[in-house]
């Protein structure tokens, strides 16, 4: 499990790279608080890189849930990109689909902010 | 007399999380040898980990005394997995849909629901500390 | 008294050779997880697939309703492997020495050698049908 | 576990990949079965390319000895072409460094042939 920080611009970007399932979970939960908390209040940008995570469990899922909820609390927005397959049926099932903007480019993906 | 092929793995783990990853490996090579298609595998998966999940942190309160047990019945046409744990159990009826609106921002409260959604049969025994799931080779309902 | 951290995981597994990867599988995952060396992790790898193998085929002739177990004892300083088989077991010393050169060129008979040359303890209990073995964090003789 | 056979000359070369270990052997034993029987007491002449298998335990190693001793019975010969820490560990405990000749490169192995 691999977790790196970028920034561009105002936006951040998180590139995940394992499988967000169990314990590994719990490191992506501690650096997108931290990045809320730096934020101090202020809008928060994040696009979360999904290309390299191949299995998500329901710990997983609820670590970016619980980002989108706190992230909108503030005026801010996160965004899903490079989702594969088993990551988009998840999304589906949990009915998650409408909550979470999915794109497959960067560049898509930092647009949507603007 | 029932001369089908029927083999019985039986994997027993301590209750830290740390573990879920054996159990990991243990059922995506199980799928694999089975031969079952690449979404199923992936379906399951999840299933076992969400129950080993439970097992590991509900049930036994990751408690490293206590222990998950994992019996895997593998069979020509289907797939059985038996999960137990050692704690006090839980009602089915009384966890909240996380489909509902008002849950669906919720950060926890999907396991069972996707374990439901992945696996043809679930089955809760013993209060929910035994948890009985079957995924069939050729899924009835398709 | 005795807070040292000790995990016991237990597998239990048909006999049949068609399933040693899922041994080769967990076996490899309790070493990464140890931080046992490279060099280390392949030996005890090694001893774990041929005492697995021995137990399914001399010890339980591949009879699919006879199982083989592997308890696997996680400790801060060592691991300890535990290998039984409902067979009827053999006696050590019966067993030729593969190193001698007469015994060369056999195309059989490397497995309890290898074991022991890649474990710091491998003890044969009832009859051979239990087999102990300890690999030490430090290995003792180092 | 996967093994392909060439011929360069009257060399044979079985480049294998995979793990030795457990029934993945049967096969490697059968292909050389057969080249050794389709020879029909003529030497056979074989390279075993290792490059890829990472792990072997002592089915595999029994395999490649008992080729070993076959063929030789013919006057052929087997050699070994990269092998890796762990199969020459392993061929070094079992005391059988002096029976198999190792290479580096296949254009080697095949000259200590002639
Ligand atoms: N094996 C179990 N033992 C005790 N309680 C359980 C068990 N499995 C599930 N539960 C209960 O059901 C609830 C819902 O579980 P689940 O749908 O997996 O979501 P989550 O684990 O995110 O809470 C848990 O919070 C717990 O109260
Ligand atoms: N678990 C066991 N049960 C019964 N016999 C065994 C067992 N393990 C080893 N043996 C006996 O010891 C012999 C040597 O075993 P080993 O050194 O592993 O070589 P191999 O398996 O190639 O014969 C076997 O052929 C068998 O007769």
């Amino acid at each position: 499990m691999q977790i790196n920080l970028r920034h561009k611009g105002s936006v951040t970007i998180l590139d995940i790279e394992g499988n967000l399932v169990g314990p590994n979970t719990i490191a992506l939960k501690n650096i997108i608080d931290n990045q809320i908390q730096e934020a101090n209040g202020e809008p928060v940008f994040m696009i979360l890189n999904l290309e390299r995570v191949q299995m998500m469990d329901s710990s997983g899922l609820g670590v970016i849930v619980a980002a989108y909820a706190s992230i909108r609390r503030n005026n801010g927005r996160v965004v899903l990109l490079n989702i594969g397959g088993n990551i988009r049926s998840l999304i589906v099932m949990a009915k998650l689909v409408t909550i979470f903007d999915r794109y497959d480019t960067e560049a898509e993906a930092i647009a949507s902010f603007f | 007399m029932g001369e089908k092929t029927q083999l019985r793995i039986f994997l027993s783990l301590p209750s830290t999380m740390q573990l879920i990853y054996l159990l990991d490996t243990v059922i995506s090579d199980i799928l694999r040898e089975m031969n079952f298609d690449e979404e199923t595998q992936e379906h399951v998966n999840l299933a076992v980990i969400e129950a080993g999940t439970n097992a590991i942190k509900h049930g036994n309160k990751e408690d490293t005394n206590k222990t998950a047990t994992f019996e895997f019945l593998i069979e020509d046409d289907k797939l059985t997995i038996v999960v137990t744990d050692e704690g006090s159990g839980f009602q089915r009826e009384d966890v909240a849909n996380p489909l509902e609106p008002e849950n669906l921002l919720k950060s926890s409260g999907r396991g069972l629901f996707l374990m439901e959604a992945c696996m043809d049969e679930v089955i809760y025994e013993a209060e929910g500390t035994i948890v009985k799931m079957v995924k069939y080779k050729q899924s009835p309902n398709l």
